[in-house]
């Protein structure tokens, strides 16, 4: 069976705010010159290895791991999940 | 491999050895012979320095120093700099410096208690430096909070010295029982070598060759040996090495730091007079074909070498597995008196120990340097404050002098339900012995402006200092720790740094009697493009005992209508002074600090204390008197006038009377009805004393000349400059 | 009566709190490494600060998954008391028993400092002896303590009278050491038996070791003690 | 001129410790059962709208606003900057 890259990025809700991304977007504005970058948001990134079937079965596998272990708190985190090409 | 050996040194190994090393060997003795491991430059000037006293139960020589509390308990104390992984990675440079000092306290069988943290960086006005302090003190939070040891005192300063080269020294203390001391030695042939904790890469390579170097273009390819730390496995380790060693079947135990296995296995052998024999194979490793030598210098984090009595080995194992913890059992203690090190059952290095461990010294040249001469023995005022109300604002605002909430909020210093002191209530921190009525106080000082102008009575000024510091908290002072924080030592300019902070730092050690139980040397703190090496900063981390809770004593003023009083002279020395840098630069003459005086005044603020006479108490340092009486009224919120006639003094100019930082004294408050008795105390002790003014609760600290007002602060004002100086620098 | 005090890797005020059980109030209580955890050996059990796994992913969010937590759920719906102080408050939270999430601080650093708390709510088993709207002093020290939940998850929070500590203002200083919603500082679940709260009463259980004195966190455990005899 | 989302992923160099991934694979995911996951790395994720001309363009500005503000820090992080498609 391949191996395949999973990402999963987990972002916070609106209603959660951004401490992070706003702050660091705020040093741009405040040290300027990046006039050019409208927004930013901050996340949390990991990068799984996969054995699977299919890219998609991969991209199964992963999801249903995230709900059943709470990678993320459905009610501040939004979660993405990304199965990238496979690993040789 | 690259080897730092000179070619000097390889002949001497050549001759000691008897025969050619061959490789495994080399890297062994190559990162044994580093400044780091081996103390070369250093180790003859620091046998000049006072190691002995009554309390002492283990000097200088092992992981950390320990000494007697009486009743059978026992605090290890030990500081250590890692300042070059801090330069190029603060953020886990600094918390990989924590994560080695608590091994080395752990290592005794005490469980740490409290960490202490002494930084130096460059102006924060620049983004560079202001990175390196945010992250240094996150790396500091981070690692502290999660291994569950708090934080509880420190110091800070900024000068351009440190901007390529920031000074990062933990201090660590544990507490322990007499009885139970283990020490890092082998002494039984037959006992179990297990290694435990994190698994050895190539990580942890070359760290100490790194920091026997300064930083320069070079570090580029040296900069993967920058760790990660990981403060959750340094927790466990932790919990199951106390474990382990409450089963009392471990017989030695040593952490890995500098030299990894090769340092461990060579120090304890040579120290039980025995021998050591391991199979490498054995070693749990992150990183498949390691090449052998590579095994036996990386420097990985989170790892301690234990020696177990062969008939507890499978209950100390069983502990290691209710933790879920990684070891490997990688050999055993033997009599043949030599590091034997073995790949699929074959000798690929065999060492006497004495040749890892006994490095020869190397004698360095010393001139005194150039810098000393420029400066004006006479401290001329050339540009005056406006007015010296103004003066005191503006020094309050200075980061080195200003609040440190910004750094300690960040730390939790309460965990372990011992620190009846936190920081910013006192000048030392206070931590009780759970269960008795004793407590430690803990401090770090050095002024690296002091010492910069004069090396010799800088660091007797030093250790005063942080004397001074625990003892206003109503300790009394029962050993020292130092850190050394030097330039490159081939330059004889700075090796005479070196040499006269040793002699000041001595001298002062012997007239109080206190031992200094051990320490740390950090050389090569330079940056070799403009040759800037940085003020040298030995460190020192003092330790006091309370014997009755009752007695501790805070820096606020308590009420309106108590006495404010003075202990200690005040001389003619501005040189080097906080007011002298903000207003003049850097020169003139430093406060020399004597311990005859020292001891005078730190005796009669002791006595008084103790006798529940003084109601607050703060030691004089930077900033002066004035900023002494400040911090007590910010803090206390009640207000004070003074008159600095009154102060026991050689020269009548206010600003030195306000501002100059002469050692030996200490402001205090006390009820009116028992200032007699503290006066009586000091002139029993040949302390110089004054009473100089009154609290009150008008909201203002009022200096003035017999009638005559000179300065006139509001609390509500300084508190603002003092809480901003720092925070404004962030966001 | 006999507590449970449970211990995970990376817990870290595990034995402070033993302390204050043991010494201060003379209650039996054990402190069980997570593994060995059954909860009808137990009255009532309270989940120590610290750190957890490391706060790996998230605080609270590993421990949360463990066997222990199987074991800890029977228990609560027993109807048995429950604490969960600051990394216990995550570890709860996470596991899904009290209810929103527990974010970074807004200042996104760790907070260690003194904090006034009002006691919203006197009916949770942390509370019984306590009377309402009544000021404590306690320490917090975190750096994810930030309180979040949705709209109707707050507002439900208000009409069942699970708010049971905010913090309040005391004239000096940021009042809200986190960013909070609302103020919390601690919540209950429905039953009222397990609580959960950012400060560290074991903390403020002796004045000799308070800024003020202050030994306010003692009426925590008390009341759960109370709370445990019915 | 048009915006890209670009996106920043940190994480600690390939040989260094991932203490955090290396935990979160061991203790929770591993632990579970999921034998299909290999391994796991940790990061940080920033999702940044960019104003400029080009992806090419987008993919700069943000390259060096990481290394202005050391976003990240090259001794010990790498560091991937993936402009995506313009945002409407
Ligand atoms: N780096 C630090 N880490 C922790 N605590 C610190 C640090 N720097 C200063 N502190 C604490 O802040 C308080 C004030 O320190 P400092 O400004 O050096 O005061 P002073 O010079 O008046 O003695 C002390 O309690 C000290 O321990
Ligand atoms: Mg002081």
């Amino acid at each position: 069976m391949p191996n395949y890259l999973v990402e999963v990025i987990i972002e916070n809700k609106k209603l959660a705010k951004d401490p992070e991304g706003e702050t660091i977007y705020r040093e741009l504005i405040n040290k300027s010159g990046y006039d050019e970058i409208l927004s930013v948001r901050s996340g949390k990134y990991l990068r799984l290895n996969v054995n699977a079937q299919s890219k998609n079965d991969a991209e199964k596998i992963v999801y249903k791991m995230c709900n059943d272990l709470r990678i993320y708190n459905p009610v501040v985190h939004s979660c993405k999940i990304v199965a990238k090409g496979n690993i040789e | 491999m690259k080897i730092n050996l000179t070619s000097n040194e390889l002949n001497q190994v050549k001759i000691l050895l008897g025969r050619e090393p061959n490789i495994v060997e080399l890297g062994m003795i190559d990162v044994m012979w580093s400044e780091h491991c081996s103390y070369k430059s250093s180790k003859l000037e620091l046998k000049k320095i006072p190691t002995k006293g009554r309390r002492v139960i283990v000097g200088p020589g092992f992981d950390s120093g320990i000494v007697d509390l009486g009743d059978g308990d026992v605090v290890a104390f030990k500081i250590e700099s890692h300042n070059h992984p801090s330069a190029i990675d603060p953020y886990n440079g600094a918390a990989t410096g924590i994560g080695g000092i608590i091994r080395d306290i752990l290592c005794t069988n005490c469980r740490p208690i409290a960490l202490l943290d002494s930084l130096r960086f460059g102006k924060l006005e620049k983004g560079h430096n202001r990175w390196l302090f945010q992250n240094v003190i996150r790396g500091i939070a981070d690692y502290g909070n999660c291994c569950g040891i708090p934080t509880v005192a420190g110091e800070i300063e900024f000068d351009p010295s440190f901007e390529r080269n920031c000074l990062v020294n933990v201090a660590c203390s544990g507490i322990g029982k007499k009885e139970n001391i283990v020490l890092g030695k082998m002494e039984n042939p037959g006992d179990i070598l297990v290694l435990l904790g994190g698994s050895t890469g190539r990580d942890g390579i070359h760290g100490v060759t790194f920091a026997s170097k300064t930083i320069d273009e070079r570090s580029e390819e040296d900069r993967p040996s920058v760790q990660v730390g990981d403060p959750f496995m340094k927790k466990i380790v932790i919990e199951a090495t106390l474990e382990a060693l409450s089963t009392r079947y471990v017989r030695g135990l040593k952490d890995l730091g500098g030299g990894g296995l090769t340092c461990a296995l060579s120090e304890m052998s040579d120290k039980g007079g025995v021998g050591a024999e391991i199979n490498i194979d054995k070693i749990h490793i992150r990183e498949a074909d390691m090449a052998p030598f590579e095994l036996m210098i990386s420097e990985s984090q989170e790892r301690m070498l234990f020696v177990i009595k062969p008939e507890g080995l499978n209950k100390i194992l069983k502990i290691f597995d209710k933790w879920e913890i990684k070891y490997s059992i990688i050999g055993k203690v033997t009599n043949t008196k030599k590091v034997v090190v073995k790949k699929d059952k074959q000798i690929i290095a065999s060492l006497p120990p004495k040749i890892l461990t006994e490095v020869p010294p190397i004698r360095r040249k010393s001139r005194k340097p150039n810098y000393l001469k420029k400066f004006p023995k006479k401290f001329e005022l050339k540009q005056k404050p406006k007015n010296l109300s103004q003066a005191i604002y503006e020094l309050l605002m200075m980061p080195t002098i200003a609040s440190k909430q910004y750094i300690y909020q960040q730390y939790d210093h309460e965990v372990g339900i011992r620190t009846v002191i936190r920081p910013g209530e006192a000048d030392a921190a206070v931590l009780r012995i759970l269960g008795k009525n004793k407590a430690i106080a803990m401090k770090t000082d050095c002024n690296s402006f002091h010492t910069y102008l004069d090396p010799y009575y800088g660091h007797a000024g030093a250790v005063a200092e942080s004397i001074r510091n625990i003892v206003v908290t109503g300790a009394e002072p029962i050993a020292i720790a130092d850190c050394c924080n030097f330039g490159n030592p081939e330059n004889p300019e700075v090796f005479w740094q070196f040499k006269r902070s040793i002699d000041g730092l001595s001298y002062m050690l012997n007239g109080l009697d206190i031992p200094c139980i051990g320490g740390n040397v950090s050389f090569y703190n330079e940056d070799e493009r403009t040759s800037t090496a940085v003020k040298p900063t030995i460190v020192i981390a003092a330790l006091g005992l309370i014997d009755d809770l009752n007695h501790i004593t805070t820096l606020g003023l308590k009420e309106s209508n108590q006495a404010i009083i003075i202990i200690g002279k005040t001389y003619n020395e501005i040189g080097g002074s906080q007011f002298s840098i903000r207003f003049n630069g850097i020169g003139g003459k430093v406060a020399n600090a004597k311990h005859d005086r020292e001891k005078a005044s730190m005796n009669a603020v002791l006595s008084s204390i103790r006798k529940g006479y003084i109601t607050a108490s703060h030691d004089c340092s930077k900033g002066g008197l004035a900023i002494a009486l400040a911090k007590m009224a910010i803090n206390g919120g009640f207000g004070a006038i003074v008159d600095i006639k009154k102060i026991p003094k050689t020269s009548m100019n206010p600003y030195e009377l306000l501002f100059s930082e002469s050692h030996g004294r200490f402001i205090v408050s006390s009820r009116i009805e028992d200032v007699g008795k503290i006066l009586k105390i000091c002139k029993d002790n040949n302390a110089s004393v004054s009473l100089i003014g009154k609290t009150n609760d008008e909201g203002t600290i009022k200096f003035s000349i017999g009638k005559e007002t000179i300065a006139n602060c509001e609390i509500k004002k300084m508190r603002k400059c003092w809480k901003n100086g720092i925070q404004k620098y962030i966001n | 009566m006999r507590a449970a005090v449970i211990q995970f890797p990376g817990s870290n005020c595990d034995y402070d709190v033993l302390y204050v059980l043991n010494k201060q109030l003379g209650i039996k209580a054990d402190l069980v490494w997570h593994r060995y955890f059954r909860h009808n050996n137990y009255d009532f059990a309270i989940l120590p600060g610290g750190f957890s796994y490391g706060d790996y992913l998230r605080a609270g969010a590993i421990a949360a998954q463990s066997p222990a937590m199987r074991e800890l759920k029977e228990m609560v719906n027993e109807g048995k008391a429950v604490l969960g102080i600051c990394n216990g408050f995550q570890i709860l939270v996470e596991s899904g028993i009290l209810p929103g999430a527990l974010l970074m601080n807004d200042c996104l650093t760790f907070v260690c400092k003194w904090v006034t708390l009002q006691v919203s709510s006197n009916k949770s088993s942390a509370t019984t002896l306590i009377q309402k709207d009544k000021i404590l002093r306690m320490p917090v020290a975190h750096s994810e303590g930030r309180y979040v939940n949705e709209k109707h998850g707050i507002k439900e929070l208000y009409e069942n009278e699970q708010i049971i500590f905010k913090y309040v203002c005391n004239s000096t200083d940021d009042f809200n050491p986190n960013g909070s919603m609302e103020n919390i500082a601690g919540i209950c679940n429905l039953e009222r038996n397990v609580v959960g709260l950012m400060p560290h009463p074991e903390r403020a259980s002796e004045s000799a070791i308070s800024p003020q004195c202050s030994n306010d966190g003692l009426m925590i455990f008390e009341s759960m003690i109370e709370y445990s005899k019915k």
